[in-house]
This record gives structure tokens, C-alpha cells and sequence, in this order.
């Protein structure tokens, strides 16, 4: 017992981790009680869940720049869509001249991971550009950039199919997509704690704390924010393609969702900014409130879920792992404080 | 010793010719010249808005040089990154006291690391041992070792500007620029400051230039200080010879 | 109709169009310029202007122009409840914590107005119609060359108050710099609650503008928060002339590459806008015409 | 400048009150015989068959229960019959009055409908988001069959038994990814035997799959989107007809009034897309040359159709069509009335037949056409529901408002549905297709005759002409109840 809880501490997991690892032993076999008729665990539960894993990957991936480097992006749809439409263009079969036979009717798998690559490739040379960009501004540019892919998404008709939206090989086996989806999940959340363990992450918080004096100690920080930028990239691009061959169908407007990135942030937000296991507890919170929120109040579920987000954001803008994180979170009279501060009062400091 | 070092014509470690910096219209610096001699310690003084910390920022390259030329260790850096800068061995501190609140003391020593010729991808493993155990005799060096896990943020002013030097330090690098180090910190610290800052010199040979309102430190501390005002240089020379000049005196006290 | 005449109506409509925007994005801009807020309700708020607009319109067949009369102070006393209630906690917080919260407002909003409405589109109808024909087929829309008046005036109306008024002074000083505000004892709260119910007026205005000449349905509002955006960003904060060039820029870009390029309709008009707005904060994040203050990040 | 702030609060709270006005509703007086708390899975028809003994009596209660909670808070207002929550208070009023509510008696309804089983039916369509309203329609129309169904014709005659049907119903947001979800849900959890489908072609390309994935016969009356039928599904039947369709009859009467050229500008979606498309075939076919085809995004306001107006003056084709949904439509007229863009005549894909178009837009809107599934004037006499004039005065007396074409579409898809399951006198699911694929027959909705890819292809679209502020039906000629007005639009002069 002893000799086990020490290797534990030497891996530095912390609690968080703990249950990560318990969440991943549970979540494996899960589909081998795949049983309709006992209606124990459903395609449908299995299909939530895979959502879920997507929405936690995401929320990871955006954490990475828009938590730890502090570039707070709301564009990183973006690159959701263009792993989305990559892998789509390679699967289907434009009927374009220009576009080279051998990129037509991939299989799934090389088409997602080339997916991911474009993305990837785009998020560098977009990186490039916005990442000199400060607070708001990086973040208006990003939802320029989101919206202007849309539109040119729609314009590149012969290949995209513009608004008509193209159609892949539909293939819907559930626990495929599960394993897939978690795996990926698994894989960016070990990522985003392996990152904050390493100096990378360091580095990258350093350049949310003070940008100019990280560069004057010798870190190339735009090296790093790029770096950082593209991995996210890299990762929203599988997403988006692992999406777009569940979904059996894309067009323009399903996949460049707005939504999608509102959703990245709020998560990261709920869950706690900056923090590995934040984007994870807050992904699983607030698609499953969505669930319970949907099927419930079914003309009112909207409404409840805009004030829901205003009542996290202002109650806990650590989000849940600070509430967790900090012990006097429970005095009342500091919430009370925390909740209602007069605008007289100079409490808060800037991003 | 640095008397030595300008008789034989050794080539200086820093050195600026016909610095300018404008912003708009007017001149923060304007044709500054100047060298900097390994080993010495030296000062920059002048009344406010005179250019000194523009001058700092040119240097360490945060902002851009207008004209003239910067060179360090004979390289020209006039058009470097502030990174390239500090890989080659130049490191500041800065008026406005600049830590990683958010991280603890440790971290932001680990941070300041020498970062010269690291790949990315050697980035991605924990701070190597060596480094840790830099920091660590650094933050003993310091007399900061009772905070060490402490977060920056919830440091003295005076025990930040500490650990803003370490930070400085912790490169091993050949010049260091303090702006404004004393200011804020009371006299005991500040004796703490000046012991540190000449057993470094005497012991490592680091070269410092200091920026003060402290004309006191200065003179403590100083073998040959220079004189900005409007962004020129007025006078340089021996704290005795400076405070004795007149050009000095008026600017100072616009007799 | 040639091609130049073609040109010449493209500018006519993108300079049109381009006064609207401006009076669409001016509240948007002059919150995030004086108290850092980026209010990503602002196109609900139109939208609610644009509703009200509609029912005065409806049911009292009172003219979109002259419903201002009632939208202006309806608007105001709206946007100074949401100042107190709500925008009051998220002034000097992190950016993000204002866009999430203002997000979740604009959600609440447009399903607010879905219940109450329906989502059927609605349009109002205006006596002042027509088309003013210049030559063989190029003119001014009358109705649209109004609400350019109507924009302007309301433009200027503010530009004079932030100038003149005692008031205005004070939200210009809030704007500067908040502490030596406070030391001349400005009660910052108030100017900013007046402020944003200013802003909100305005914003609602505009939405009363708009109605006669599109659909207006609870689910318009974030494509116009999007060009507020856009525009904010290119013209600077809170800049009133730079606000009317952003707009008129934008929809003279919209127009001329919508109407110029062949097959790709008006969706090129959009992008290329977003693009152009890239571009600047790229190569200028001051925004194009300086502003109330400089643009750091909040 | 307080005194400022309290004379304008005074005026704002006025317009407020103003703009709150519409959405009253009178509460008539009732008593409660008993009060029953909703416990966890009830469902109204299994309380009314509690009290009353008759599964189909559930509308009194619901109507009881809305009127006592318009003032007393304690009951909860049922907003959707289908929907009730764990912990609702309904009131249940005596079988006096249920009886005076529905004026029929029951028990002895019950007598002759003695149901063997509910048919369980699943569809997710938008309650929320850009598709709101359309997605109203679609679930109005699955409602007015479930209510024929269930309240009249006495259950579906499934060999000698009779079932009674549900429908369960989710909102999907109008997101394809909610959708799809909730479709899994319906299948693999509420264990429903049948889909129907949500309203748009997007959704329903996302949607279908599911079901076909799951070997679940779906039927969907709202996505005519082509592509729709390109993929080889099994279980998809689509009651309208294609988008190709649409504007064929309406290109007819062009051709026929000797028209030359035409403009296209359409919503760049999936279902106008493909309307378009058929209209620039049908163009080539009738010999008439196709000037320009031009694309707005979604949601698009005058900003974005001001600059196309503009252009297809210039071009100043004979005819214009275009559109995609009602909000560009009402945007696209007013942009062309404003800018005085004069084609001879304009179709809209979707607009003219809402009655909210005439509503809005008033003389704005006259002579400007528009393709229909559907119309009430139609002559159809069909099994079941009865002639479209029937079906009208039936869906106004349910919901007191006017039938869509997307609302009578979605009853179609419930009586194609019901003709197959009877057909097929069974529930299995390689029966009903097999009776869907043969079936052909003619409802109010009009003929109803699948392909073998589930294409409706019987059935002809009528094109109607806003004339005198009512959308009349002027081709093709067997559906026409009035002629085509070949004349110019309100703001043009001939």
C-alpha cells in the first residue's frame, strides 16, 4: 500500500487525475454491455457520451491557447471546420477539374488525420498573423476569420458543394465512434496535464502573465504561442473530421456553428481556466444540464441556459475548480462579495 | 580596474553610438553614445523623463531603435529580438516591476532559465535538476528561501524587485541592467541589494548598469556614471567629477 | 444600365447601408469604449427596438420615424435596468467574463422575444417611400436615404452631447481615465449606467430604422453584432465621425464586391468585410481613425 | 437631469406596457372535480383514461387544467398536450364537463374505440432556433392527425385490432448534431416504432441516417432537398414533392406568356439550392435563357440582398425567382421595392404561400407568386381527412390559425404512415416499406405515390399568386382556382 501511494505521488496526478483514470476505467468497457433489448446502455447513451468526448476534446484543445497562453479565441471553430471539410473534399468526389483525382474517395482514417494536418497548417499561417493581435482584438480577428471561412466555404462551390453541402459514406457504428472520440478525449487531456507539468506549459503561462517580460528572458514567445496555437488546431481539425464522418453530412451551416466556439468557452469557463482537468468537468457538466435542461423545459430551456451562463460566469469566474480549489469559497458574505462588487471598487484585476 | 581596461583599449562589452528613439515628433534619445567595460558597474542617472528607461528598453530591444547602432559583445543588436538579446547574455530588470504573478517564486526563477539554443522539444520534459538546483541556491542567495512555493504575486514590492535580480540572474548572463532597483525598498534591503549586487561583480565579474534616483546609491556603488537630460547625453564620468558639474547641477536643480 | 451606373448605385446603396451601420454599431462601440464592456447582446438589443418598432406599428399604425419618439426612451430606461442589474457586476472584469455574460444575455433575449412573438418575421410599414430616379434606372431609395438622415442626426446629437454637455464630458473623462475621473467626484456609476442607456437608446433606434426595409425576427441579432464588431474594430472606440467611414467603408466593401463579382452573390460581401477587418487590426489595432481612447486590451 | 431620466422613464414604462399587449388569453370558468400531481411517466391520455376511462378524453383536462392555472398559479400551463412534467398539478374536471368541453360524450366513445395498443411515433422537429417557426407547422400538422387518429377515426386498423398512436416529441434547436442525438434517443431508448421527420433538408439529411442506421422507417414531409434521396436509403419516404419541382408549374405559365430570360438568386442552403437548380433545368427546357444565378447566405438581411437587387436590374431579366425562406422573401420584396426592381413577374421558393407574407408586406405583396405543396382551395378528395377545404376548417378549429403547406405536408406524412400500416396489416417494419413503396392514394393533401427512393412523385406543386392580398392557386391548371395575373408589381407601373 505504501510503496503504491508513493509511485502515485511521484506521478503527480493529483485528485484530479485520480479520477480521471477512475472516469477512463469505467469508460472502456462501457459498450460490451451493449444490450438493446435490457436497454442498459443504448446507441443512443453511447452517442451522447461520444458527443461528450467531443465536446470535452474541444474544450481542451481550446483551453491550450485560450486558458493557459491566455489568447482567449473565438474562432476556433474554425479549424473544426476546415478538419471537417478536409477530410469531407478527400472522402466524397467533387466533380471539379483542377482537383486531382488521387485526393477523391480516401478511406476514413488517412482522410481525418490529413485533416487534422490542414488544419493544423492553417492554424500556423493564420497564427502568424493574429497571434500579434491583444486581448479582444485577437478575439474579433478569430471571429472574422471563423465567419469569413463560412462564406468562403459557401463560394468554393464545385468544391464544397457550397450551400447544398456534401454528403459522406454514412457509417454510424456507435461504439466505433466512442472509442474513437474517447480515445482522443484520453489522449488531449494526458496532452493538456502532460503540457502544464512541462516548461512548455510554463512558458505559455508566463506569456499570459507578462508577455513583454517573458520575451526579455529569452523565451521566444512567438514560437511558442504558435506552437501552442497549431497543436490546438491539429486536434480541433480530427474532431471536426471524426464529426463530419458521424454526422454523414456537411454543409456550411452545420458546421461552422457559431455556437461551437460559445461552447469551448463557456465549458472552459464552468470548469476553470487554465486548469487540465477544467475543461473536462466542465464539458461533462454542462452537456449533460443540456440534456436534463432540453428534455425538460422544452420552450423555456434556451432562456434558462443564457441565464445559467450568466450565473456561472458572475458567481465563479474561477469556475468550478476554483470554487474547489480555493477554501474560503464557501464564506457567504465573500461570495455575497465576489458576486455583487460595486463598481467603485477597483477589486478586480485585468485579464 | 575598469581605468585598466579602457587604457588597454579593450573592446567594451556594450556599446551604443548615436542611439535616438523618437516617438511621434519628439526625441526620447537623441544621438546617445556610450560604452559599457566588462566588469565595471556603472550608472545612469538624470532627472525624470530624461530617457533612461527608454533607453533600457532599446537596449533590451523591447522597443525599436530609431537610429544609430547598439552593439554587444561586438555583435550588433540594433535590430535582435528582446530573445535573441537575452540568449546572448543580456538581462534587465524594469521599473515597473515585471513577475509572473501567478506562478511561485520557484517557477519564475525556473522560467528565467538560460533558454540558448533549446529546441521546443526539449521544452517539453519538467525543469531539468541542474536548473532547479540554480534556482534554488539563487533564491538562497536572495534570502527569499522561506518563500519559495509562495506565489510572485503575493510578495513585498521590495521582495519582488529580489526576485526580479535573481530572475536576471538566473541566465548567468554577462550584463545586467537594473531600473530602478532600490526604489520602494527600505534601507535595510536595499544594504542586502548593494552587498549582493558587489559581490557579484567582485566574485563573477557580472557588469551592471544601474538606473537610480538614488543619487546616494550611485555614488556608493558606481565607478563612472553617466548623465541623461531630454534625452541627451549631458555629462560622464567619476560620481565625484558628475556631482561637481555644473551642466548636472543645473539640470537637476535648474539653478 | 451600364457598368458604371452599375458602380454608381452599388455606392449609392454601400453609402446608405453604410449610415445604418454606423448608427447600428455606435452604442456597441461607445460601452466597449467607455466602460470596456464588448456587449455581444447588442444585435438582441436592435432586435427589441426593431419588435417594439413593429407593435407601435401594428396595432397604432404609428410610422417606424415617429415611433422613435416612444423607442428612444423605451430603449434608454431598458438599457439603464440591464446597467444596474446586470452589466454593473462585468464593467473592469476580464473581457472575457463580459462577452460570456453578455452571450448568455443575448441567448435569454432572442428566446425572450421568440416566446412572446413567435418566430414569424415581421416587417413595419413607412409613408416615406419611393425611389428617386437620378438616370436611366439608378437613384436613392427614399426610405433608406431617410433613415441615413434619421441616423445622422441622432449621430451628430450624440457627437454634441459627448462634446457639450456637462455630462458628456464626464462619460468622455470616465472614458480617459477612471481614477482622475473619480477624484474630480464624477459618480462613475451613474455615468456609466446613463451611458449604456444612452448607448441602448440608440442601439434601439436604429432597430426602429431598420424594420420598414428587412424582415426582423427574434433570431436577427448576431449577424449585426457581428458587423458592430467588425466596424468597432476598424473604426476605433467610441469615434463617432470614424464610426460613420467604418460603416460607410464596410458597405460600400459589401456592395461593390457583391455587386462587381459575378456568381458569388453577397456572400464574397461579408467575408471580404471580415477580411479587410483582419487586415487592419492586423496592420493597425488602433483601429483606423484613432478613438475615444487608445485600444488596449481590457 | 434626474428630472430628465423621470420624465423619459415614465413615457418607457408606457411603451413598455404598449408592447406587451399581445398574447392574452381569456380563461373560461371551470370547476375541478378532482386534482391529480403528475407522477413520473403518466402521460395525459393514461390519466384521462384513469378518470374517465377513455384514453382520448385527455384534452379536457388539458384544456381544464389551462384555464384554472390562467389564475391560480398553482396548476401548471400545458403548453403541448404531448408533454407533461413530474410534479404538474392538473386539474380534472367532472365528465359532465369534459364532455361539454369536447361535446361528445365519452366512456361511450370509448365503447366503440377500445384501443389495443399505441402506436408509439417519434419525431424531433426545431421548437427553438433559426427553424422555430417552421418547425411549428411540421409538429401542428403531426398533431392534427394524431387527434384524427385517435379522437375520430378510432385507431389504426392493424389486422382485427385497433391502435391508438403517440407521438413523442423533441426539440432539436434547430442543430443538426441536437438532432441527431435525439433521434438515437427516440430509437434506443423511447423505443419508438416509427420516425417522422424534423422540418428542413439539413436536418433531415443528418436525421435520416440515424433512423436508417437503425432500420427505422422514416417519413418526413419538410426536406425536399435532392441529395436527400441520393444516398440509396431504405427506410426514407418524403411526402412533398422534390425542390426540384417547385417551380415547374410556375415556369410553365412563363413559357406559355411568351417570357425570355430569367434572373435566379436563392439563400445558399440546401433546399433552395436545389429548387434553383430544377428552375435553371425546367428554364433550358422551355427555351428561356437564364441571365444571371446569384446566392445570399442565411439569415440574410437588406444589407446582403440589396447589392443582388441591384445587379439583376442591371441585368433586367423578364422574370425573376429566388428566395429560400420567409424572412429573405419579406427582406427581398422590400429591397426591390425600394431600389424599384421591376421584373415582370417574381417568384419567391417559400413566402407567398405563409399567410404572414400578405400579412407583413400588404400591397407590397400583390401579384408576386410562389410555389405550394399545398393550398386549402385544392381540389383534392382524399381518404381520410377529407377534401383541403375540410382539413382547413378542421386545423383552424385545433390551433386557430391558418394551415401551411408545411403543416398539411406533415399530416400527409402521418397518412401515408397509416394507409401503409393498414395496408400492410402489420407493424413490422419490411412490411409497412413494402406498403409504402405500393402505395398509391390520394389524401386532401393530394396523390401520394413513392419511388424507389422514396421521392413522393405523384404528386404535382402548384405555383399561387398573392392576388387581393390572398395567395390563390393559378397553375397548374387542374389545382388553379383563379387565372394568372400577368401584370407588374405593386411598385412598378405596367
Amino acid at each position: 500500500m505504501a510503496t503504491l501511494t508513493l509511485t502515485w505521488q511521484r506521478l503527480h496526478l493529483g485528485r484530479w487525475g485520480l479520477l480521471f483514470v477512475v472516469l477512463l476505467l469505467v469508460a472502456v468497457p462501457l459498450p460490451q454491455f451493449f444490450a438493446p433489448e435490457r436497454n442498459l446502455v443504448t446507441d443512443s447513451l453511447l452517442f451522447s457520451l461520444t458527443q461528450m468526448f467531443i465536446l470535452i476534446t474541444l474544450a481542451s484543445n481550446w483551453n491550450l491557447t485560450g486558458g493557459l497562453t491566455g489568447y482567449v479565441d473565438f474562432g476556433h471553430a474554425v479549424f473544426f471546420g476546415v478538419g471537417a471539410y478536409g477530410t469531407g473534399i478527400l472522402m466524397g468526389q467533387p466533380g471539379w477539374e483542377p482537383w486531382p483525382e488521387a485526393l477523391t474517395l480516401w478511406s476514413f482514417w488517412p482522410a481525418m488525420l490529413v485533416g487534422g494536418i490542414v488544419a493544423a497548417v492553417f492554424a500556423v499561417l493564420l497564427g502568424s498573423a493574429t497571434l500579434r493581435l491583444k486581448g479582444p482584438y485577437f478575439s474579433i480577428a478569430m471571429l472574422g476569420t471563423f465567419v469569413a471561412m463560412r462564406e468562403l466555404v459557401r463560394v468554393v462551390r464545385p468544391l464544397t458543394g457550397g450551400g447544398l453541402g456534401m454528403t459522406l459514406p454514412p457509417y454510424l457504428n456507435r461504439p466505433l465512434f466512442y472509442y474513437l472520440t474517447l480515445t482522443l478525449a484520453g489522449l488531449v487531456v494526458a496532452l493538456m496535464w502532460w503540457i502544464r507539468r512541462t516548461e512548455f506549459g510554463s512558458t505559455l503561462i508566463a506569456i499570459r502573465e507578462d508577455e513583454v517580460g517573458a520575451e526579455m528572458r529569452g523565451i521566444n514567445t512567438t514560437l511558442h504561442k504558435i506552437t501552442a496555437f497549431w497543436i490546438a488546431a491539429f486536434l480541433s481539425g480530427l474532431v471536426g473530421g471524426i464529426w463530419a464522418y458521424q454526422n454523414a453530412y456537411i454543409d456550411p451551416d452545420v458546421v461552422f456553428l457559431p455556437n461551437r466556439t460559445v461552447d469551448m468557452v463557456m465549458m472552459t469557463m464552468l470548469g476553470g481556466l487554465g486548469t487540465v482537468a477544467g475543461p473536462v468537468i466542465g464539458a461533462a457538466t454542462i452537456y449533460w444540464l443540456r440534456d436534463v435542461v432540453w428534455s425538460n423545459l422544452l420552450l423555456f430551456h434556451q432562456i434558462a441556459e443564457g441565464i445559467l451562463l450568466i450565473i456561472i460566469v458572475l458567481g465563479a469566474p474561477e469556475g468550478i475548480m476554483g470554487v474547489l480549489g480555493d477554501r474560503s469559497a464557501t464564506s457567504l458574505p465573500r461570495l455575497w462579495r465576489k458576486w455583487f462588487p460595486s463598481t467603485s471598487s477597483e477589486s478586480e484585476q485585468p485579464a | 580596474m575598469n581605468s585598466q581596461n579602457q587604457t588597454n583599449g579593450q573592446k567594451p562589452l556594450l556599446e551604443g553610438q548615436n542611439v535616438s528613439k523618437y516617438f511621434g515628433g519628439l526625441a526620447a534619445l537623441n544621438g546617445v553614445d556610450f560604452a559599457l567595460y566588462r566588469g565595471e558597474i556603472a550608472g545612469l542617472i538624470g532627472p525624470n523623463g530624461s530617457g533612461k528607461t527608454t533607453l533600457f528598453d532599446c537596449l533590451s530591444r523591447v522597443q525599436d531603435i530609431s537610429e544609430g547602432h547598439v552593439f554587444f559583445k561586438g555583435v550588433e543588436i540594433t535590430r535582435k529580438k528582446p530573445y535573441q538579446v537575452a540568449h546572448m547574455g543580456l538581462a534587465r530588470t524594469f521599473q515597473v516591476i515585471r513577475v509572473y504573478r501567478k506562478l511561485t517564486v520557484l517557477e519564475n526563477m525556473l522560467l528565467s532559465r538560460q533558454w540558448r539554443g533549446e529546441s521546443l522539444f526539449n521544452q517539453l520534459r519538467p525543469s531539468h535538476p541542474d536548473t532547479e538546483e540554480r534556482a534554488s541556491q539563487l533564491i538562497e542567495f536572495l534570502l527569499l528561501d522561506q518563500l519559495i512555493d509562495e506565489h510572485a504575486g503575493n510578495l513585498s514590492g521590495g521582495q519582488q524587485r529580489l526576485l526580479e535580480l535573481g530572475m536576471a540572474l538566473m541566465p548567468d548572463p554577462d550584463l545586467i541592467l537594473l531600473d530602478e532597483a532600490t526604489s520602494g525598498i527600505n534601507p535595510t534591503l536595499i544594504e542586502t541589494i548593494k552587498d549582493r549586487i558587489r559581490q557579484l561583480n567582485r566574485e563573477q565579474g557580472k557588469t551592471f548598469l544601474l538606473v537610480e534616483h538614488n543619487i546616494q546609491f550611485i555614488a556608493d556603488m558606481c565607478t563612472r556614471v553617466f548623465v541623461l537630460n531630454y534625452g541627451e547625453k549631458l555629462a560622464e564620468g567619476t560620481p565625484d567629477e558628475i556631482v561637481k558639474n555644473d551642466a548636472v547641477i543645473e539640470a537637476y536643480f535648474g539653478a | 444600365m451600364n457598368l458604371s451606373d452599375l458602380i454608381l448605385q452599388a455606392v449609392i446603396n454601400g453609402i446608405l447601408i453604410g449610415g445604418f451601420y454606423a448608427v447600428m454599431m455606435l452604442g456597441f462601440s461607445v460601452i466597449w469604449g467607455v466602460m470596456g464592456v464588448i456587449n455581444l447582446a447588442h444585435g438582441e438589443f436592435l432586435m427589441v427596438g426593431a419588435y417594439l418598432t413593429w407593435v407601435l406599428n401594428r396595432q397604432y399604425g404609428i410610422d417606424p420615424f415617429i415611433a422613435l419618439i416612444v423607442v428612444l426612451p423605451a430603449m434608454f430606461l431598458l438599457g439603464y435596468i440591464f446597467q444596474r442589474i446586470l452589466i454593473n457586476r462585468i464593467i473592469e472584469r476580464p473581457f472575457l467574463i463580459a462577452l460570456l455574460v453578455t452571450y448568455g444575455l443575448s441567448v435569454a433575449m432572442a428566446s425572450t422575444v421568440k416566446l412572446i412573438y413567435k418566430a414569424d418575421p415581421r416587417v413595419t410599414d413607412t409613408a416615406l417611400t419611393g425611389f428617386w430616379n437620378l438616370s436611366d434606372g439608378v437613384g436613392i431609395p427614399a426610405t433608406k436615404f431617410y433613415i441615413l438622415i434619421a441616423a445622422l442626426i441622432m449621430m451628430a446629437g450624440l457627437y454634441l452631447f459627448l462634446q457639450y454637455t456637462r455630462l458628456g464630458k464626464s462619460i468622455r473623462a470616465a472614458a480617459q481615465n477612471k481614477e482622475a475621473a473619480r477624484m474630480v467626484g464624477i459618480e462613475i456609476g451613474q455615468v456609466y449606467a446613463i451611458t449604456f442607456a444612452i448607448c441602448i437608446a440608440l442601439t434601439g433606434a436604429a432597430g426602429a430604422l431598420i424594420s420598414p426595409t428587412t424582415s426582423i425576427f427574434p433570431f436577427m441579432g448576431p449577424v449585426l453584432t457581428l458587423k458592430a464588431f467588425a466596424i468597432t474594430a476598424m473604426a476605433g472606440l467610441g469615434n463617432i465621425p470614424g464610426a460613420l467611414m467604418g460603416g460607410i467603408i464596410l458597405g460600400l466593401v459589401e456592395n461593390l464586391i457583391a455587386t462587381l463579382v459575378p456568381g458569388v452573390g453577397s456572400n464574397l460581401g461579408i467575408t471580404s468585410s471580415f477580411i479587410l477587418l483582419v487586415v487592419v487590426l492586423v496592420t493597425r489595432p488602433q483601429g483606423l481613425f484613432g478613438g475615444l481612447k487608445p485600444a488596449e486590451a481590457r | 437631469m434626474k428630472r430628465g431620466i423621470k420624465v423619459f422613464t415614465i413615457m418607457a414604462l408606457l411603451a413598455l406596457v404598449f408592447s406587451l399587449l399581445p398574447g392574452q388569453t381569456l380563461a373560461q370558468e371551470v370547476t375541478c372535480d378532482s386534482e391529480v400531481v403528475v407522477q413520473a411517466d403518466d402521460w395525459l391520455s393514461k390519466i384521462a383514461e384513469k378518470f374517465y376511462g377513455d384514453v382520448l378524453a385527455f384534452p379536457a383536462i388539458a384544456q381544464a387544467t389551462n384555464a384554472v392555472a390562467a389564475d391560480d398559479e398553482s396548476y401548471t400551463t400545458i403548453e403541448n398536450v404531448d408533454l407533461i412534467e413530474v410534479g404538474w398539478k392538473l386539474c380534472v374536471p367532472s365528465t359532465a364537463d369534459a364532455e361539454a368541453m369536447l361535446n361528445r360524450s365519452i366512456g361511450a366513445a370509448m365503447a366503440e374505440v377500445e384501443f389495443d395498443g399505441i402506436i408509439r411515433i417519434g419525431a424531433a422537429v426545431s421548437e427553438t432556433g433559426s427553424l422555430a417557426q417552421a418547425g411549428e407547422d411540421t409538429r401542428e400538422g403531426y398533431d392534427l392527425w394524431v387527434d384524427f387518429v385517435n379522437h375520430e377515426y378510432g385507431g389504426i386498423q392493424v389486422g382485427d385490432q385497433r391502435y391508438g398512436v403517440e407521438i413523442i416529441y423533441y426539440d432539436d434547436e434547430s442543430d443538426a448534431d441536437t438532432a441527431a442525438n435525439l433521434v438515437e434517443r427516440l430509437i434506443s431508448e423511447d423505443q419508438v416504432q416509427f420516425m417522422f421527420g424534423p422540418y428542413s433538408s439539413g436536418l433531415t439529411m443528418s436525421t435520416s441516417a440515424v433512423a436508417e442506421q437503425h432500420n427505422i422507417i422514416f417519413i418526413e414531409g419538410n426536406g425536399s432537398s435532392e441529395t436527400l434521396f441520393e444516398r440509396g436509403f431504405q427506410n426514407l419516404f418524403a411526402t412533398l414533392t422534390p425542390a426540384s419541382f417547385y417551380t415547374r408549374s410556375a415556369m410553365d405559365l412563363f413559357a406559355a406568356s411568351g417570357v425570355q430570360t430569367v434572373a435566379i438568386a436563392y439563400e445558399d442552403e440546401p433546399f433552395s439550392a436545389s429548387v434553383l437548380a430544377g428552375t435553371q433545368i425546367w428554364a433550358e427546357e422551355l427555351g428561356m435563357e437564364v441571365l444571371a444565378v446569384e446566392t445570399y447566405p442565411r439569415g440574410a438581411t437588406v444589407a446582403e440582398i440589396d447589392p443582388i437587387v441591384t445587379k439583376l436590374k442591371a441585368l433586367n431579366a423578364d422574370v425573376f425567382v429566388g428566395g429560400g425562406h420567409l424572412n429573405d422573401g419579406i427582406a427581398f420584396v422590400r429591397s426591390a421595392k425600394s431600389l424599384e426592381y421591376c421584373p415582370q413577374a417574381m417568384v419567391l421558393t417559400a413566402g407567398p404561400n405563409f399567410p404572414e407574407f400578405a400579412e407583413e408586406l400588404g400591397a407590397d405583396a400583390e401579384n408576386v407568386l410562389g410555389p405550394t405543396q399545398w393550398e386549402a382551395t385544392m381540389g383534392w378528395v382524399g381518404a381520410y381527412l377529407g377534401t383541403p377545404g375540410e382539413y382547413d376548417r378542421r386545423y383552424q378549429a385545433m390551433f386557430n390559425s391558418v394551415p401551411t403547406y408545411q403543416s398539411a405536408e406533415s399530416t400527409a406524412v402521418g397518412l401515408a404512415l397509416h394507409a401503409a400500416i393498414e395496408a400492410a396489416g402489420s407493424m413490422e417494419t419490411d412490411a409497412v416499406r413494402q406498403a409504402l413503396r405500393d402505395l398509391d392514394i390520394v389524401t386532401f393533401y393530394g396523390p401520394i405515390n413513392f419511388d424507389d427512393t422514396g421521392k413522393n412523385v405523384a404528386k404535382p406543386m402548384a405555383s399561387g399568386q398573392i392576388q387581393d392580398g390572398v395567395f390563390t392557386v393559378v397553375a397548374p391548371s387542374d389545382a388553379a382556382v383563379a387565372d394568372f395575373k400577368f401584370e407588374p408589381l405593386s411598385w412598378c407601373d405596367g
